[in-house]
């Protein structure tokens, strides 16, 4: 088994972005301009060739792996270097079930928002950001060490906040500061906690993997095992009050990266003003880190605190899902609407993690997948939109469908798969949500009207998707001028790149609605074990040992 | 001979005397002085503690005060100096271009 | 990676191609859509090819013919219950439900066969079809749709492949899977002329109202999952798994049934959801046809129907009697409401779609009692009660049957008449300035004027110009009214002698009871009314005396469909109401069809018991002479001088010419009362909930986004600015002057020097 | 302890152990002779006679090169720098040296060698970097090379940039408290020259002025606290005070005087509220000078606040000195929070810097708090002498690497102001545009202020809330593995030190992310497109201290480890 292969999908975008970007620092403007189309080249290369390693890692290509048999807290093709020893930080690598979907997606959405934006403006920068951007995201979920994992989790802003600065609308400035601002807050605070939790290690018979100056280990298998140990075991690791702050403290950062109300104000100005290749990325990838770091890290080493805090997290989650849909049906602004549907959506993580059943982990994590590909869709729609119109309102533009009818026709498609519409990727999550919600409430003893805000949601989603495709798509015709903003110039669709990506896109939504076991079989053994092994001893114990 | 005790407590009468006065006067020149009222506070109590102790590196101590007190002076006078050329004022309250 | 248990127990051969039927429309839905983007406006595509719906059409009559073979096989002694136990393992996950271990689950796909499958199966494959064909005729000679029936056939069939997929699937989930993506295509063709603002509108407003019910379906649904750990027929329907859920959570079974029915009202536009059918209307007539009348409304009925096992299981013995109530209860209302409604269309697709709205809710109402009747009698072990139940679920179904047969057939004779006044009116009106071809320009015309081709205003005397269209049209409202002999009647009259049967027991039933009677009198009325106003007295206006017969293409299916409704006696003599309903009942195994049609006919007019007997004639008389007479009273009439109607129609024009003659009165005072007035404003439903859209729900969503961006946002903001005067105030008192430092300094000392002498 | 070599002052052994300051000596020695030779004759009295003196009159065309002395300058401090560096990689040679009559002078060992590391790297950079982009006539002017040229001044400059490394590495080198406070005065007395080099400009002398008067205060409070320790103690060597802190340590005139050092000290470090003159300064003063004050001015103040509060006053179980740890504790949340408050709505990118600066000092005083925590605890125990060493390791590391990143962030400003003038935000305005890699360099600093990862400021931010976390946490994580149980409340409150900083940083990320905003976004001010005028020096120092900056952040393990042993070094009983 090449074990190897992990390093470069880290290793190979960040340097090789690091070396076009230096590349091009040295041309003038002429020449950057000139550079602009070998770079994008070499960017889609790059991304197609991470995109090939992972997709053979799938297709087991690189060793026999059983994907559909990793158990929690086993990791695939890992890696592990000394980094700085004296802290007991390595550099780790690995894959499991939780992280390499999300290697997957990222490695997958990485060529397609290179193509989806092929005629970005100041390519021969955008591009290696981008790819840049992508590095650091498949760094946060290959990392299996703390302080690794946060190196990379803050990575991700600097290319994230580049790309809103300099491709971003007219508001940007204050946007991406916000952005930046908004989550780093958040993750400082994470910080301390993973500090926190790494110093509550016993130095006197130390860890695999300890440092030399600390007799702690940042090493994430480690430390969960020995959670697990300890855990399993009916004792609360590291006792009661301290798992309540110490999940509480990572918690934060998760709930602010994913985002849910009401730490969620962030999203929309971040998304209304990053261009649109930022918005794929983020939308599609940079959420979900705040839903990995959940399972990766405060649910796997902290069940109890989970169950503590089960009542909490489900009504932040049912806000979340309520509250950003409500919100929705308010906006006028194409984006922002988007924006609002990405926090209801997370809500739908949010509960399936709350309902602590095997069935919602794998819906929340078959929904960081399926979300995945459906919001790049729609922002990629949405960037579309822009491109053409110069407008985000909805309602400057209608009868698409006449004008237009790629662009109208990947946005139904778009808007469709995320109202949930059953056979896209989106609806499976949904269903298996709301059916593991159930099984909550019912084990609670709640009544049936619990059920009924998160289900009218998908009415709600319904509305604001709908409501929104009669003042674009539908309408007009023939009397419709198209929006002043054009200036009278005629009416375009959308070019053959992005109809490319559309393309793309609306199949695997399809592939992965139609055939969700692709992904959810991968995640049946470790949302499986990960509950026998962590949730269902304290289950027993809370009810009353039964 | 004089109670060490007494010079001591004169050296912080001093000492207040001149913390007090370099706070309330405008003039650098005053401040100036009312600095080096603390820092012959200092040498008082230096010189006090050597004979307290019975020890002469106190002495030794008060001769380098007195040196670094003297340029220290030099240092300040010179800074005043070319404050007034620009200022046209060495009071402490005028001189605040740079604020906030 | 689907993990595939084997456990193969086909029964038929055919059963293995089941699934073929679902995915050739399937297929053909993305083989039109890209032939259709590739080779938009190519004349062998256009000509030839009518724009795909010949390419629709083979595979629709495939699908009919593998459905064929399979009813034919399951009908052939392979009765009971078929399944492809082949599934797909669609999602793998575990569920923890108490105690140590988790339980693993699956969501999978399979077929399932029985007879309520097989009935809706041959409906929907068999209109399907029909409807391909009419469409041909229709939709391929409308200038206004060229260029874009590629898109038509492409919706269309994937429309047909939620339906059969619906029908076919084998679980309660892969039922609501179909049920939405039919739910989409019927948005995506309503909203076909979606440059008409109208039309956009009516399909948002279809998809809402449908999602609302669908919301609640979902709920159930899931409340069904934890009941059952399944949502498979298989497992929810086996005996002892229905008996281990009532022995603990019939309750909780009620609910879950109930919330799904909310569903089925929704797609079956019942009240109060039933606001998104009239405005359907404005899709093309086909669409109406085929969605609004034969195929997707029945949707919300097939569920329903699905959950008779529940409902005749012997351990939930009277535990779900209050939702058969309602079940009937909202069929009564609807069943008036809509009718009093049609009462005052003007607009013949609106009529009709009333009256789908009315007619469905007989079945709702029929499906209820059944219900109540197999919940509440022993009828596993009564013989009696046992043919009482399968009587009364299979009269609900066979009204299904006739219904969809008659409506789809009315929709396709209005859409011909309507196809027929439009070419009539562009003869009329644009001739001299389009001669240069049918152009992008027809456009212009269809929106800009006020030319109303479906207002009945526009119509009249039209049975001599289209004399099949005035046959089925003829034919088909005699089934929907109820006329002896024709059609709906051997139904509807079974559904109306059971909503009495039950009323007999619990007194709650007398409100469908006594709904359902009066509403076959109002049935009577506004069917009559419109075909009079439509067919016969002289026409309306130039227009009306313009329209000429129709093509090909549209004559067939009318045709074949006013034989189908004919020949409902021989269904019935068949004992269509017996194998519907039983699973236990094999087709002809207990009389031959004369004795069959001759036990139905006994049944019906010469009923043993007094009370049914009286019941009978009350209802035939006010459904076929207190209504229709009313109806020639008002608006019948001879045809225009020189116009002959065909030899079967020409008696009923004379009739009602001499009704209208003898028994005419003025009914300003009825048009303008406050009644009648509320009636043409659909009862202000849609008004009221177009406010509480507005107010409530838009209302809400404003205040919450500013909320939003004011308190949550706001909050940001504010920390932002505070920080920033934070900042300020404590930069100011870095004032500029040396001497305020030192002072500073001197704090710092004293209180360094009182903090260390306190303590110290 | 037991390897520690003895030396007399100017006896054997001597140079070899000073040698680093014996190269800055004969620097200076160079600088103040080598500019000033020329064509110069010396009249032999009461004759014709003119024998060639060589000092003074018409200069030689080497000698008279403006950049001489800046090359001197840099020579000496670099090769100190290098020559540390080279003792440090020969292991640790600790050598005492004493006076005649026995007392302990100067102690040369790990630990003063990092000092003496940070104090020779930044003025080194700073001297290099200035060499021609030295202000004649004021901020605001442009320098041509024929006015550099004649500028006599120069030598002046590096003459007291040698002298304040002079004193720094005294101060470093000092095992008497009167000691450290003649190298302490001797390297003020040069900055407060140097930050009021700039006397044609009015910002120039006011700065220099207020500096100086603000700083003679606090120096005077200092040696008034210093007068104090010798009346109580007799003495003001390190180990005499030690013992008798450990003997009697409780008693207020021991305390008071303490408290007063701290007053000098804290000036030093710009601790709240001991700050005000620091924004003040660093805006009057040129951007390497104002770097020096940031950076190896406050690792000096808080080499002389780790002395005395750690080696003197924090001996083991000494009740008292809990007082100064509250003091300490306080003046730590102060500063952090008044200095990023205060930076926040700053619009002058200097002192932006110096309200971080002030806010970086805040910091470093928590550590220093926490070190100070494990001593008296009871909680506490096991590894605590262990995370002492973390903390001071964290502390060290963090101000060697400041001198990257601070310094870099200044040298920046200087490249800018030798244009016309950093005082505005807007002055920043379209580096990106005009220099990329200039504005690049300059976000690096940012972010590495800001403590964003992968850069050096994030590892020792990083190191010193894990410092800070580990003493409050103590041997709790032994205690639970033994089936103890704990609350949050359990631990030491300097926890919440650690929490404030935190909040601190993420405030910070704010005014630091304005700057890169206003590089990247904002358009530059009129008149200033184009490219930048300046040498290779200064953009040689900016590489360094970007390359440092990036390296240390991503492979930071070997000078982690250099700074455990300087903190290991230190010579106190753990």
């Amino acid at each position: 088994m090449q074990d190897w292969i992990s390093m470069p999908l880290v290793g190979f975008p960040l340097v090789a972005s690091i070396v076009l970007l230096a590349f091009v620092s040295n041309a003038d403007a002429s020449m950057r301009k000139r550079l602009s189309d070998p770079i994008r080249m070499a960017t889609l290369v790059f991304s197609l060739v991470l995109l090939a390693i992972t997709t053979g890692m799938f297709f087991q290509y690189f060793g026999d792996v059983s994907w559909e048999g990793i158990s929690f807290n086993s990791y695939e093709y890992t890696h592990r270097y000394n980094w700085i020893e004296s802290l007991g930080i390595h550099w780790t690598v690995g894959l499991d079930a939780l992280s390499f979907p999300m290697v997957w997606l990222t490695t997958f959405l990485l060529p397609v928002t290179i193509i989806a934006t092929w005629n970005e403006k100041n390519g021969a920068v955008y591009f290696p950001i981008i790819l840049a951007m992508g590095g650091a995201l498949i760094g946060v979920f290959v990392a299996l060490d703390l302080f690794m994992f946060y190196v990379f989790w803050e990575l991700t802003l600097i290319p994230m906040f580049f790309l809103i600065l300099k491709w971003g609308g007219k508001d940007r400035k204050y946007a991406s500061q916000k952005f930046f601002i908004y989550t780093f807050t958040a993750s400082v605070v994470m910080l301390l906690g993973l500090i926190t939790l790494y110093f509550f290690q016993d130095p006197v018979n130390p860890l695999q993997y300890a440092g030399s100056m600390t007799g702690r280990t940042f090493d994430i298998p480690t430390i969960t095992q020995h959670a697990l140990n300890e855990n399993s075991n009916g004792n609360w690791y590291l006792g009661a009050n301290i798992q309540k702050v110490l999940f509480a403290m990572l918690m934060l950062g998760f709930l602010v990266k994913l985002p849910a109300v009401p730490f969620h104000t962030w999203l929309p100005d971040a998304h209304v003003q990053a261009p649109t290749g930022g918005s794929m990325l983020l939308a599609g990838v940079m959420l979900k880190m705040g839903a990995y770091g959940m399972f990766r890290l405060p649910v796997s080493l902290f069940p109890h605190a989970l169950q503590y805090f089960q009542l909490a997290l489900m009504a932040i989650g049912m806000v979340s899902l309520v509250w950003g849909a409500v919100v929705c049906l308010g906006q006028t602004n194409l984006k922002k609407m988007v924006a609002y549907s990405s926090v209801s959506h997370m809500g739908v993580i949010l509960i399936g993690i709350a309902t602590m059943q095997p069935m919602g982990w794998a819906a929340a994590l078959f929904m960081m997948f399926a979300h995945g590909i459906i919001s790049p869709m729609l922002f990629a729609v949405c960037g579309a939109f822009k491109h053409h119109y110069h407008s985000m309102e909805i309602g400057a533009m209608r009868g698409m469908a006449k004008h237009s009818p790629w662009l109208a026709t990947s946005m139904m498609f778009a808007w469709m798969a995320s109202l949930g519409l059953p056979l896209l990727a989106g609806f499976v999550a949904e269903l298996m949500m709301l059916i593991a919600l159930w099984y909550f409430l019912a084990a609670e003893g709640w009544s049936v009207f619990w059920m009924v805000g998160p289900a009218l949601v998908l009415a709600i989603t319904a509305g604001y998707y709908l409501w929104s495709m009669q003042r674009t798509i539908f309408e007009g015709g023939d009397e419709t001028q198209p929006p002043e903003s054009l200036h009278g110039e005629p009416v375009p669709d959308i070019a053959n790149p992005e109809k490319l990506a559309m393309l793309i896109l609306a199949f695997f939504t399809i592939v992965f609605g139609v055939m969700p076991w692709i992904a959810l079989d991968m995640m049946h053994d470790w949302t499986v074990q990960i509950f026998e092994g962590l949730i269902m001893p304290i289950l027993g114990e809370f009810s009353g040992g039964a | 001979m004089i109670d060490p005790a007494l010079v001591s407590g004169l050296s912080a009468l001093m000492f207040v005397i001149g913390l007090g006065g370099a706070f309330t006067r405008k003039n650098a020149i005053i401040v100036l002085m009312c600095i080096e009222l603390m820092l012959n506070a200092a040498n008082m109590q230096f010189a006090a503690a050597a004979v307290h102790h019975g020890d002469t590196t106190g002495w030794v101590y008060t001769l380098f005060a007195i040196a670094i007190a003297a340029s220290e002076v030099a240092i300040g006078l010179a800074i005043f100096l070319a404050v007034y050329g620009q200022h046209e004022t060495i009071s402490l309250d005028d001189v605040d271009v740079l604020k906030n | 990676m689907a993990s595939k248990e084997s456990a193969p127990l086909v029964h038929s051969e055919w059963l293995q191609f089941a699934p073929l039927i679902i995915l050739l429309p399937m297929i053909a839905f993305a083989v039109i859509l890209f032939l259709g983007r590739v080779f938009n406006g190519h004349p062998f595509w256009k000509k030839n090819l009518k724009e795909g719906g010949l390419i629709a059409l083979p595979v629709m009559a495939a699908s009919l013919i593998l459905s064929l073979l399979l009813i034919s096989e399951f009908l052939k002694g392979n009765s009971g219950v078929d399944q492809i136990f082949e599934q797909i393992a669609w999602v793998n996950t575990g569920v923890w439900g108490g105690g140590s271990n988790i339980e693993s689950v699956s969501l999978g796909f399979g077929i399932y066969v029985d007879h309520v499958t097989v009935m809706l199966l041959f409906v929907a494959s068999f209109l399907c079809l029909l409807i391909n064909i009419f469409s041909i005729g229709y939709m391929n000679t409308d200038p206004i749709n060229d260029n874009r029936n590629h898109r038509f056939y492409a919706e269309f069939v994937l429309f047909c492949s939620g339906m059969l997929g619906m029908v076919l699937a084998d679980s309660f989930l892969w039922l609501f899977i179909f049920w939405e993506i039919m739910g989409l295509c019927s948005y995506l063709l309503i909203g076909f002329y979606y440059e008409r603002p109208s039309a956009a509108s009516a399909a948002k407003k279809a998809f809402l109202t449908t999602r609302i019910g669908d919301v609640f379906l979902m709920i159930g649904l899931v409340m069904l999952w934890d009941l059952f750990g399944s949502l498979d027929y298989a497992v929810v329907f086996a005996t002892e798994n229905i008996d281990a859920v009532a022995a603990n959570s019939a309750g909780t079974l009620q609910w879950a049934l109930g919330l799904m029915f909310i569903g089925a009202v929704g797609k079956s536009a019942q009240f109060p959801l039933h606001v998104w059918l009239p405005d359907a209307m404005e899709g093309p007539t086909p669409v109406s046809a085929l969605i609004h009348a034969a195929t997707m409304v029945n949707a919300g009925l097939y569920l329903v129907a699905r959950m008779f096992p529940f409902f005749g299981a012997e351990s939930l013995h009277g535990d779900l009697d209050d939702l058969a109530f309602i079940i009937a209860a909202i069929g009564g209302i609807t069943a008036v409401m809509a009718a009093a409604i049609a009462f005052v269309q003007m607009d013949l697709k609106k009529v009709l779609a009333y009256s789908t709205m009315s007619q469905l809710a007989y079945i709702f109402t029929g499906l209820g009692c059944a219900m109540y009747l197999a919940n509440t009698l022993d009828w596993h072990h009564d013989d009696d009660a046992h043919y009482i139940v399968i009587v009364a679920f299979g009269a609900a179904l066979f009204h299904l049957f006739n219904h969809a047969m008659a409506k789809g057939m009315l929709f396709m004779a209005s859409g011909s008449v309507i196809h027929e006044v439009h070419h009539a009116h562009h003869h009329l009106h644009h001739h001299d300035d389009h001669g240069d071809g049918h152009g992008d320009e027809h456009h212009d015309d269809h929106d800009d004027e006020h030319f109303d081709a479906q207002s009945m205003e526009n119509m009249g005397g039209l049975a001599s110009k289209m004399p099949i269209t005035a046959t089925a049209m003829l034919v088909g409202s005699a089934s929907i009214m109820g006329l002896p002999l024709i059609g709906g009647f051997w139904s509807k009259e079974g559904i109306i002698a059971n909503a009495w049967r039950v009323a007999q027991d619990d007194p709650r039933f007398l409100l469908p009871a006594m709904c359902v009677l009066l509403g076959a009198a109002m049935t009577g009325f506004y069917m009559s009314r419109m075909w009079f106003k439509t067919f016969a007295g002289k026409p309306n206006n130039e227009v009306a005396a313009h329209v000429g017969p129709t093509n090909t293409w549209i004559k067939t299916p009318l045709f074949i469909l006013t034989f189908v409704t004919l020949s409902s006696i021989i269904f019935a003599g068949m004992g269509f109401t017996h194998w519907a309903s039983d699973t236990e009942y094999s087709f002809l195994s207990e009389k031959n069809l004369l004795e069959g049609i001759l036990y139905e006919m006994k049944h019906a007019f010469a009923n043993s018991d007094p009370f049914f007997f009286i019941l009978t004639y009350i209802a035939i008389f006010m459904g076929a002479i207190i209504g229709p007479g009313l109806a020639m009273a008002l608006y019948g009439g001879k045809l225009a001088e020189g116009e002959e109607a065909k030899p079967w129609m020409r008696p009923i024009i004379a009739l009602s010419a001499w009704v209208n003659k003898r028994f005419h009165f003025d009914n300003t005072a009825i048009r303008e009362s406050t009644l009648a007035t509320a009636l043409e404003n659909r009862l202000y439903i849609d008004e009221y909930y177009d406010k509480a859209m507005i107010n409530i729900v838009a209302g809400f969503s404003n205040k919450v986004a500013e909320t939003d961006a004011e308190v949550i946002d706001g909050t940001v903001k504010a920390i932002e600015s505070g920080s920033q005067s934070l900042s300020t105030i404590v930069r100011s008192m870095t004032t500029g002057s040396a001497r305020d430092y030192i002072l500073m300094i001197a704090v710092g000392t004293l209180a360094i020097f009182l903090l260390i002498w306190g303590v110290a | 302890m037991s390897n520690i070599t003895t030396v007399e002052a100017f006896g054997d052994g001597f140079i070899s152990a000073l040698f680093p300051e014996l190269m800055l000596f004969a620097g200076l020695l160079l600088l103040i002779i080598v500019p000033n030779l020329g064509k110069g004759t010396f009249r032999i009295p009461g004759t014709q006679i003119r024998l060639p003196w060589l000092l003074g009159g018409t200069r030689f065309k080497f000698t008279s090169d403006p950049r001489l002395p800046a090359w001197i300058a840099s020579v000496t401090l670099g090769g100190a720098f290098l020559n540390v560096i080279y003792v440090f990689s020969q292991g640790l040679e600790r050598v005492v040296i004493v006076s005649e009559s026995g007392k302990e002078l100067l102690l040369v060992n790990g630990f003063s060698r990092v000092f003496e590391m940070i104090f020779f790297g930044a003025l080194a950079l700073a001297a290099f970097s200035s060499m021609n982009r030295l202000q004649v006539k004021g901020i605001g002017s442009r320098v041509s090379e024929h006015e550099l040229y004649n500028n006599r001044r120069q030598a002046d400059f590096y003459i007291l940039m040698v002298t304040c490394a002079l004193g720094m590495s005294v101060v470093a080198l000092a095992q008497d408290l009167f000691v450290l406070f003649i190298g302490l005065e001797l390297a003020s007395f040069s900055t407060y020259v140097l930050v009021a080099f700039l006397k044609e400009s009015k910002v120039g002398v006011e700065s220099g002025m207020k500096y100086f008067i603000v700083g003679s205060v606090a120096s005077g409070v200092g040696l008034y606290g210093l007068s104090m320790l010798y009346l109580w103690a007799g003495s003001l060597q390190f180990s005499v005070l030690s013992a008798a802190f450990a003997e009697s340590g409780t008693t207020a005139l021991p305390l008071i005087g303490i408290g007063f050092v701290l007053v000098g000290f804290g000036f030093k470090v710009s601790a709240a509220p001991f700050h005000f003159a620091a924004p003040d300064a660093y805006a009057g003063a040129i951007s390497p000078v104002a770097g020096v004050l940031a950076t190896a001015s406050k690792a000096m103040g808080m080499l002389g606040l780790v002395r005395m509060l750690l080696i003197v006053a924090a001996p083991e179980s000494s009740e008292g000195s809990a007082v100064w740890l509250a003091c300490l504790g306080a003046m730590a949340a102060i500063t952090m929070t008044w200095g990023n408050l205060a930076a926040l709505g700053s619009d002058n990118p200097k002192r932006m810097l110096a309200y971080s600066s002030v806010a970086h000092a805040g910091y470093m005083l928590a550590a220093l708090t926490a070190v100070g925590a494990w001593n008296w605890d009871a909680t506490i125990s096991g590894d605590a002498g262990a995370a002492a060493v973390a903390v001071m390791t964290a502390l060290l590391f963090h101000l060697v690497v400041l001198v990257a990143f601070k310094l870099g962030a200044f040298l920046v400003l200087s490249v800018l102001e030798s244009e016309g003038g950093a005082s505005r935000l807007s002055s920043l305005g379209g580096l990106a545009k005009r220099e990329p890699l200039l504005a690049v360099a300059m976000f690096i600093f940012m972010i590495s202020l800001a403590g964003v990862p992968p850069m050096a400021g994030f590892l020792s931010k990083l190191l010193v809330i894990m410092g800070i976390v580990r003493i409050a946490v103590g041997d709790m994580g032994a205690e639970i593995a033994d089936g103890g149980v704990f609350v949050l409340a359990d631990m030491h409150w300097v926890w919440w030190l650690a929490f404030l900083m935190v909040i601190n940083s993420a405030i910070s990320v704010f005014y630091y992310l304005r700057v890169v905003v206003v590089m990247f976004f904002d358009e530059p001010e009129e008149g200033r497109e184009g490219p930048l005028p300046s040498g290779w020096q200064v953009r040689l120092a900016i590489l360094a201290c970007v390359l440092t900056t990036v390296f240390v952040g991503l492979a930071g393990d070997s000078l982690i480890r250099i700074c455990e042993m300087a903190a290991q070094s230190l010579n106190y009983g753990w």
